[in-house]
């Protein structure tokens, strides 16, 4: 029986998922040489960054109940638009602007439809997805945005007080999500929200407005992710973020927040992308060609949940339900 | 009179989409309407429509199969082996009994794991095309016998084979999905899984059908799909996936279970085809199919929308006459 | 007590209308300043639709709201908040995977004063909710998370959060389906107390015998009119209950006490970690048997270990002698046992399918002769118990989700009836009922036991049980701590088993 | 421990550390790549890795993988990059940590290489245009497949292909689709194109897999042997197809030596040996004239 009376139960705050996190570096530092070394794991940061911003966007949407399908395409989309506007002479931060600007506008196309249309979110997330695509095609009439100066790859590739800036960029990301979601009205109504919608219009919440936001900043933040990736790598790619929505959606599932929403959140989000990021540099280091690291990869994810599931269902038993 | 047109609208939205962009490519390109050319989308549309069938039916449960194109591509690669070797009937049954197994794995790990059917497709998604890509080492295998192309490639009475396997396939499934036990606890089901269970109707049991149910789809589509191009590889069907989601949600399934239906999602593939092929005809560029498809699906979702207030406008003043009568 | 006799609430013709019902039609009410006022009505009368257009649920397609005497526009839920206006509503509205103090504080949480952001400040909250909870006598952690709460908790979390804000009017829509006597006497006081502040309630209940304890005035709403305000000193309840059906019901309890026959449900030494501990009982043919105790006592546990949706760690169960040796609810629905859960809407009815396709959802063989539908059958076997349990519903292929909550639970009871169980397990199958559909229920169940059928009936309400029943067993933490016969009854005694405190026997 | 662990694994094997990064291991084409670079590694006594991302051609992916080598202190990259541009970052990363890097088939755009084993797509894609053109007597319409929208390797085979037709005046390009690489799809883009423009001439397509789906349409149409259908990379059925008479030509880009001579070169640059600056392999039109050759390999 838990204990109702007294129990301030904040240590189960703590993703179960964590333990996947330490048994999956546990394993590969003992099993490869490179691994455990300091310049590896900021390397690893830095190769997660981008999934774990990329991962957010899709996290708020869940939290909603909804999901937002159209993250990957919104990657490209920002990313190509920014590399055009530097390339046409615009200075770097307001190319920059206007690309999460970008972001914004394509999040609240879908925000719209969603809240205030009522329609469906993966209908509309999953229609704007091949929109949003296409239009990143259009624009750049598929070829990809080359290489920039200096003041842009700084972004993705410089570093400041020996960090990269990449990592700095998804830790600033990552507090300030934490703040949002946990400490402020508006987090808190995504989560109820999430939890039901009706209950949260009965308690005066404009539950309309909430998911409009929401889908905003999932925007903005995939706009960001995409901005950065480009730098990153740069040049913008108009297929570049493709993909990254079923590796974020991994992600968020990994990292505890379920599809049906008001209960998860971002630092497990952050466990999951950086699960993904270490396995993937894992098999890398240990040379696995592209066919067996598909098969791995697949075991381990569902392995890592079904331990997740397993456990979560021995708490369940202990306490009696 | 007039409510029941904007009933009979709303319920065939979808349909009344795909008789628009029939008579729109008509209209625009005298290639459009020739015996020909509907054979080839309806031939076309074969391959995407059964694997849809089974994502509609993941879905109408309340799931989805993340793993279609990868067992489909394992299934009949590994099957592909076994036919070049000249053997039909046992490559035919073995690719079977692979996309059987691996969708029995899927809803097991749904129903007696626990997991999310999102997670537990998306890892067998990874495993089987990881499995393919390992079967094949990379290599092709290719020139199957001419019975065995048949089933992909022929013709009967001037008409695709394909088109006759569609079709069986979904009368096959409409009836049973409409018309049986089975069909009723699947949507049961997808609505409310306790309360079905609790109406002493094995929901595990229907769970574990439907993605094994699925994996034979997977593996049927595969062997098709080698049939038609004569040869087989560990690529094969990674679109398969992401169309069958279109197709379904174009037909109009929606993700919360329980509603919808493999003849929606017949229509839903039908317009997908519909749009390529219009496309490729009218010389649109490539970069604008993804889009196109898009703002049908967004254009069905207004249609569908402006229909149901219509509807309740008119119910409501037919109620209301009634009432005071 | 003095009620002052000012007119606080006055509702002028209120009328709304959803698609195929109108569900009030021009009704109008007055609630005084302090005073308890009743509102009365049979299942889908109105009686939460009338409450929800007073807190800003919904929107009212005709009428007047005035509140001490001005009028008054009520657009949204923040409007009925800003005109003191609170209400606990009839289903639960609180969020399982949020604590106890983020349910209280939804949408109205304490704020830190930040320019940018609205920041909540948790101290604070915390603090409130506790000294809230204090206040309300709730010894529940403000932390603890509310999918861990029982039932009855859940219900005075509810009360806390209506009370959560300074409220003039409030709107308690059947608080007590889910209490039990403790709690429902703690909360009479702080009804008590709230009148002694001047604040007004209204108050919604199928529990006839808590007017009388409780109310000042009684409003009786039939078919979405009004039918006409009562003192209820001046009332008794039969004409209450002639005014809300139309007709007199001459005796609410109908048993028929037949001849037992033999035994057709035995169960042994049942244990489920912890939750029900070494249960054995039986009921046989032609019985009705009771099952009472406080919520959370394990009823319900040992009702879905008997039809096998639990898988217990010990005991065996047995039909007509026979052991069954596997536990699941398809074996239970083949060995011909039903249940009618105690949640309809979660685990009782496919709410987004007809009522025609709930009804035979656990006899599909019957309307699907050789596996394949007829829908002639399945139309007319359900028009037949739509027809037969006077289930209000235009149509068969109507949605079961707009069903009202009394006619929701008529269809459960269809789809067990449509089985022909020999044994028919009913948990709490009158929680939220009006009594015309009470009366109608009991009247089933008895017919049951007529033809032989063998009961088991777990309910909270002492006077149905009492009312209905053979033969009761009295669970506490698990456990069956008391058996009485009918001949035996005696209801201090079995609450008294029922709180743990009944001396050692039986 | 882990910095002793490396010392004894240098002192104990004195192979040189390479490892090769493709653009994806899915395609025949880059499975030869592999397969020539393991040979040519087992004959120099190099320790080979061969790794490609997992969604197929993508850039980031592959910068990781080019991060995660230099991680792993490997002695030489082969690589083969997705994109021009794009592989730049990882490219610098490699030079500052001094890591010779050997490009193969698809140029690098900027950062420092040791050598090009040169194959350009634009020159490959050209080459077949003009075979092509010879052979439809300099005259005619032609459909192009191109491969996926926004890849790197499928704009320089377009735009060869596209420059080269441009110089034949006679020459009209009617249509220009994706087939995304895929044989299924091609199969499809070349039936719905034959709709709209049945009296065609030849049809390029970007490579042999969505060759093969415009000659499976082709025949179905009934119309084989009426239109030239040319691909790229030779691969076995594509020259099978050839034999056959079902397909027109199609292009030996020499993946197998491709592989081959980018080990060697990282062999000869490890070991102090002087390279080119680029290798030119040279690529074959396969045609009726020479299929036989081919089919006996
Ligand atoms: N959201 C809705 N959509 C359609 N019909 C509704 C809706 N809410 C209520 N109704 C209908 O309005 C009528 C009044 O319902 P209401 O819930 O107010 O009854 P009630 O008096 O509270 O009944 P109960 O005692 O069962 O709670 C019923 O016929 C019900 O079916
Ligand atoms: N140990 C516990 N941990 C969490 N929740 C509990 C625990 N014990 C009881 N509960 C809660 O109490 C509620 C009632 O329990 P149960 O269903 O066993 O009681 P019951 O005797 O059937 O009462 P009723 O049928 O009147 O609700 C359940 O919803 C359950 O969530
Ligand atoms: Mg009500
Ligand atoms: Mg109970």
């Amino acid at each position: 029986m838990v204990n109702l009376i007294n129990s301030k139960n904040k240590f189960k705050k703590v993703p179960g998922i964590l333990f996947g996190l330490l048994a999956v570096v546990c394993i590969f530092s003992i099993t490869t040489p490179y691994f455990f070394t300091l310049n590896n794991f900021i390397n690893i940061l830095e190769q997660a960054s981008i999934l774990v911003i990329a991962s957010f966007a899709m996290t708020l949407t869940i939290l909603l109940g909804k999901i937002d399908m159209s993250i990957g395409s919104i990657m490209s989309l920002t990313g190509v638009v920014t590399g055009l506007m530097i390339h046409n002479g615009m200075p770097v931060w307001i190319s920059v602007f206007l690309g999460v600007v970008a972001g914004a506008l394509l999040g609240m196309f879908n925000g719209y439809l969603i809240s205030y249309q009522g329609f469906d979110f993966w209908i509309v997330t999953f229609s704007s997805m091949g929109i949003i695509q296409s239009l990143a095609l259009v624009i750049t009439n598929g070829a990809t945005v080359p290489g920039f100066g200096n003041d842009f790859r700084f972004l993705g590739d410089g570093s400041l007080f020996g960090l990269p800036v990449i990592v700095l960029i998804a830790s600033g990301i990552t507090i300030l999500l934490v703040f949002l979601t946990l400490r402020t009205t508006f987090g808190s109504n995504v989560y109820s929200v999430g939890g039901s919608e009706q209950i949260s219009k009965y308690a005066g919440i404009n539950t309309e407005a909430i998911v409009f936001k929401t889908y905003i900043l999932s925007g903005i933040l995939a706009g960001i992710a995409g901005i950065v990736l480009a730098s990153k790598v740069n040049s913008a790619s108009p297929i570049a973020g493709s993909g990254y929505e079923f590796d974020a959606i991994a992600a968020t599932l990994i990292g505890g927040t379920p599809f049906e929403g008001g209960r998860g959140g971002i630092v497990g989000t952050l466990i999951g992308a950086l699960i993904i990021a270490i396995l993937m540099n894992g098999l890398n280091l240990y040379g696995f060609t592209p066919p067996i690291q598909f098969t791995l990869i697949g075991f381990i994810i569902v392995l890592i949940i079904i331990i997740d599931v397993l456990n979560e269902k021995y708490k369940a038993k202990k306490w009696g339900k | 009179m007039a409510s029941n047109n904007i009933k009979l609208l709303i319920k065939y939205a979808r349909f009344f989409i795909l008789i628009l962009l029939f008579s729109g490519f008509s209209l625009l390109s005298p290639h459009f309407l020739t015996f020909q050319n509907q054979m080839n989308i309806l031939a076309q549309a074969a391959l995407l429509s059964m694997v849809s069938y089974g994502m509609t039916l993941a879905i109408v449960t309340g799931g989805i199969d993340l793993s279609m194109g990868s067992v489909l591509a394992l299934s009949s690669c590994i099957a592909a082996s076994f036919l070049k070797s000249g053997n039909i009937i046992g490559g035919i049954l073995i690719g079977l009994i692979i996309g059987f197994l691996c969708g029995s794995i899927n809803g097991l790990s749904i129903t007696k794991i626990g997991l999310s059917p999102f997670i537990a497709t998306y890892g067998m998604d990874w495993v089987a095309r990881g499995l393919a890509y390992v079967y094949m080492g990379g290599t092709q295998i290719y020139g199957f016998s001419a019975v065995f192309r048949f089933l992909g490639s022929g013709q009967f009475l001037g008409v695709p084979a394909l088109i006759y396997e569609m079709a069986i396939m979904t009368i096959v499934l409409v009836f049973v999905t409409y018309k049986t036990i089975y069909g009723r606890n699947i949507y049961a089901t997808g609505s409310n899984k306790t309360a079905t269970r609790l109406s002493g109707v094995n929901t595990d049991k229907i769970i574990i059908s439907i993605y094994s149910i699925n994996g034979l789809l997977s593996a049927i589509v595969g062997l098709l799909y080698i049939s038609r191009l004569n040869a087989a590889e560990a690529v094969i069907g990674t679109d398969f996936t992401l169309n069958s989601i279109a197709a379904t949600l174009i037909g109009g399934t929606p993700f919360s279970g329980g509603e919808g239906g493999v003849a929606q999602t017949f229509i839903g593939a039908v317009i997908m085809t519909l749009l390529t092929n219009g496309m490729n005809i009218l010389g649109i560029s490539s970069y604008w199919q993804n889009a196109v498809v898009g703002f049908v699906i967004l254009f069905s979702l207004f249609i569908e929308k402006t229909g149901k207030v219509l509807s309740e406008k008119r119910f409501e003043s037919v109620s209301k006459t009634s009432i005071n009568a | 007590m003095s009620i002052k006799n000012d007119v606080i609430l006055r509702l002028e013709n209120i009328t709304k209308e959803f698609p195929g019902v109108l569900a009030l039609d021009r009704v109008s009410l007055e609630v005084k300043q302090g005073e308890v006022h009743v509102l009365l009505g049979e299942n889908g009368a109105g009686k939460s639709t009338l409450m929800k257009i007073l807190c800003g649920v919904y929107k009212k397609d005709g009428g007047k709201i005035f509140i001490d005497n001005k009028e008054v526009t009520i657009n949204g839920v923040k409007d009925a908040e800003k005109l003191g206006i609170g209400i606990i509503h009839q289903e639960f509205n609180l969020l399982p995977f949020r604590d106890i103090a983020q349910n209280i504080y939804l949408g109205k949480e304490p704020r830190k004063n930040l320019k940018l952001v609205d920041v909540i400040d948790r101290s604070v909250m915390y603090k409130k909710c506790r000294e809230l909870l204090d206040s309300l006598e709730i010894n529940i952690n403000e932390y603890a998370l509310v999918k861990d709460l029982g039932v009855a908790q859940k219900q005075m979390v509810e009360i806390a959060k209506a009370l959560s804000s300074e409220v003039k009017i409030l709107i308690m829509d059947e608080p007590t389906a889910t209490l039990t006597k403790n709690e429902i006497d703690k909360l009479f006081n702080i009804i008590l107390q709230l009148k002694a502040k001047g604040v007004s309630i209204i108050y919604i209940s199928h529990r006839l015998e808590e007017i009388k304890i409780i109310g000042d005035r009684v409003t009786v709403l039939r078919d979405g009119k009004y039918i006409g305000t009562v003192e209820v000193c001046d009332t008794s309840t039969d004409e209450l209950v002639k005014m809300m059906v139309g007709r007199k019901i001459e005796n609410l309890y109908t048993r028929t006490y037949n001849k037992i026959g033999k035994e057709a449900l035995r169960v042994e030494g049942l244990t489920l970690n912890k939750r029900i501990r070494d249960v054995s009982f039986k009921i046989h043919e032609g019985e009705i048997v009771g099952f009472y105790g406080l919520v959370g006592a394990g009823r319900t546990e040992v009702a879905k270990t008997v039809f096998g949706e639990y898988k217990p760690d010990k005991g065996s169960i047995y039909v007509f002698g026979r052991k069954l040796s596997k536990l699941t609810p398809t074996e239970a629905v083949k060995n011909k046992i039903g249940l009618l859960p105690e949640d309809r809407k979660e685990e009782g009815l496919n709410i987004k399918m007809s009522v025609k396709q709930n009804i035979v959802q656990a006899s599909l063989k019957k309307v699907f002769p050789s596996g394949i539908l007829k829908e002639e059958l399945e139309l007319e076997i359900s028009k037949k118990y739509i027809k037969e349990l006077n289930i209000a519903t235009p149509d068969a292929h109507k949605i079961v989700k707009n069903l009202s909550g009394g006619n929701q639970q008529k269809v459960v009871l269809a789809k067990w009836l449509l089985t022909e169980s020999d044994i028919i397990i009913f948990d709490e199958p009158t929680r939220g009922i009006d009594v015309g559909a009470k009366a109608e229920i009991y009247e089933i169940m008895d017919e049951l036991a007529k033809k032989g059928r063998a009961i088991m009936m777990i309910s909270s309400d002492i006077k149905e049980i009492m009312g209905l029943t053979d033969r009761i067993y009295v669970m506490y933490q698990g456990k069956i701590v008391a058996e009485f016969d009918h001949q035996n009854y005696n209801q201090e005694k079995i609450i008294s088993f029922a709180i743990g405190k009944g001396e050692k026997h039986g | 421990g882990s910095k002793s662990q490396q010392a004894n694994d240098a002192s104990k094997s004195e192979k040189k550390k390479v490892v090769m990064i493709l653009k994806n291991l899915v395609n025949p084409t880059w499975q030869a790549v592999k397969k020539g670079g393991e040979d040519a590694a087992a004959k120099l006594g190099v320790e080979l890795t061969v790794l490609a991302p997992l969604k197929a051609d993508n850039n980031e992916e592959q910068i990781r993988q080019v991060e995660d080598s230099i991680t792993k202190k490997v002695d030489a990259i082969i690589l083969v990059p997705a994109d021009t541009k794009g592989i730049i970052p990882a490219v610098e990363k490699a030079n500052a940590a001094g890591i010779p890097i050997i490009n193969v088939n698809t140029k690098v755009g900027g950062g420092k290489t040791e050598t090009f084993v040169a194959v350009e797509n634009y020159d490959a894609a050209s080459k077949v245009a003009e075979a092509l053109a010879k052979k439809m007597g300099e005259k005619g319409k032609v459909i192009i497949l191109e491969g996926k929208a926004g890849a790197q390797s499928a704009i320089d085979l377009k735009n060869g292909a596209v420059d080269t037709f441009k110089k034949y005046p006679n020459i009209n390009v009617v249509a220009s689709q994706t087939a995304n690489w895929n044989r299924a799809e091609a199969m499809q883009v070349t039936q719905n194109l034959l709709q709209a423009h049945p009296d065609i001439n030849a049809i390029f397509a970007s490579n042999d897999e969505m060759a093969m789906g415009a000659v499976e349409a082709v025949n179905q149409a009934g119309l084989t042997g009426k239109i030239m259908i040319a691909g790229l990379d030779a691969n076995k059925d594509a020259i099978q197809a050839i034999k056959e008479g079902k397909m027109t030509l199609t292009c030996d880009k020499k993946s197998y030596d491709q592989g081959y001579q980018g080990v060697e070169a990282a062999f000869k640059i490890l070991n102090n040996e002087p390279v080119d600056e680029r290798i030119v392999v040279e690529t074959t039109i396969v045609d009726e004239n020479n299929v036989d050759q081919y089919l006996q390999q």
